[in-house]
């Protein structure tokens, strides 16, 4: 991982930006398509109604606490499986 | 869909930021295909052509889904300011 | 977003093609997945059975259809919306 | 699968060409995978190994869905000809 | 379709490892996703049990197994189609 | 996640290579979001804060998600070297 030059990791950091955004991009469509589903089922109106706004509001909020949460999960077990794996490779 | 702001862009991030909001769009229309469909047509295809109650719907469904659309970009933006939601990635 | 070179332009005009190409191939998948999902729940012959292939040819009669129309609602809301925000930004 | 019929392709046309044939290829392979899994397999993973009836359920599936993605590769070149599919994009 | 000078071949190459790298790790992922949704229900611990490894381990073999025989049937029928698709264009 | 171990690589390769590591990792967290919050959050959304009960399974959801992606991970290894795994492609 290591050992890359300063236009390298110029590079690095833009391919990694782009992937942020789409990332970014993905995780936000798939709020929008799992708050549609769950919160959206009648369609004898094309406005939402206010029982429709509320419910998705609160699945943002609820997803958005859920990513934060899992994103600590995953930073925390990730880098104890690398340090493990560091262990390893350094024996 | 998400300004950027940045101050002088060059030649590659002036068409990187239009192919970026083309594709937010083109992405947004074929996840409404997806759910809309899901939502409104029979599974059945015992007809091959929609029928009223099936067009209406697709209609309601397509407004409903880019309000929603609209509306969780901006509680996205507020509460993703103050929270630093996208963090964790 | 405006003031592109006629390099840019070409440069544009070719990723859009690129994504249009990208953009129909996950349709036309998508369309393959529901339509054979829809339609095909018998394994007791390799082969289709008239009645499979009029389910699939009326499915995909009717994700065409409906692609259109979605289409159509979505140019026009989206038109709608660019209208909205131009005029909120030029205040 | 999609002839496009250009006049003279340059190296990064040609390169495009041949990568988006195999991609197609590749994507249906992994769809198909996806779909017949779904189709076929018992979820309780009770067995680790294919139960005689999965496998040939596996091999049906196979060809029709084969057969499934050539009738409706067809008939999208027949009708989007006709009707203009994914004009809306 | 032929005709790729020395250059072309190699830069397609490239081009098409890259997407087996890409290929298999949406396999990879989708493998997952489908072993643990089959495999794992009970939250009350926070470490897979004997039985949920089990089943996971289960699920890759006839994952696998499903994997390598779609494989063998796609190259038949493809095989097939594009014989079949030749002799239509060389009439 | 995956050694390659090549001789000597260049900086393009250097760079995917990296990339590619940071690519399973994203994946692999949004992936754990999508199926742990399948499992674990009420979909009815009547309260917009996770309950106790919803945040407890999410760590849990998380830890054996984490640990299932590690011995598939493994078990792929060791079988794809014996089997071939990924041929078909």
């Amino acid at each position: 991982m290591e050992g890359l030059t300063p236009a390298e990791q110029r590079e690095l950091d833009q391919r990694l930006q782009k992937r942020q955004v789409k990332e970014f991009m993905t995780v936000f469509g798939n709020l929008v398509d799992n708050c549609f589903n769950a919160c959206v089922d009648d369609f004898t109106s094309k406005v939402l109604s206010g029982r429709e706004t509320g419910c998705i509001s609160r699945c943002v909020i609820k997803s958005m606490t859920t990513q934060a949460r899992l994103g600590e999960r995953f930073a925390e077990l990730n880098a104890a499986m690398t340090a493990e794996m560091q262990q390893k490779m350094s024996r | 869909m998400f300004g950027f702001g940045r101050p002088q862009p060059t030649s590659a991030e002036k068409i990187a930021a239009i192919e970026n909001e083309l594709k937010v769009v083109a992405e947004m229309h074929s996840r409404m295909i997806k759910v809309c469909s899901a939502k409104c047509l029979d599974k059945t295809y015992r007809e091959g052509e929609l029928s009223k109650g099936e067009a209406v719907c697709l209609d309601r469904c397509a407004a409903k889904f880019f309000e929603a659309h609209q509306i969780i970009s901006d509680q996205l933006q507020k509460e993703g300011a103050a929270r630093g939601f996208g963090g964790g990635m």
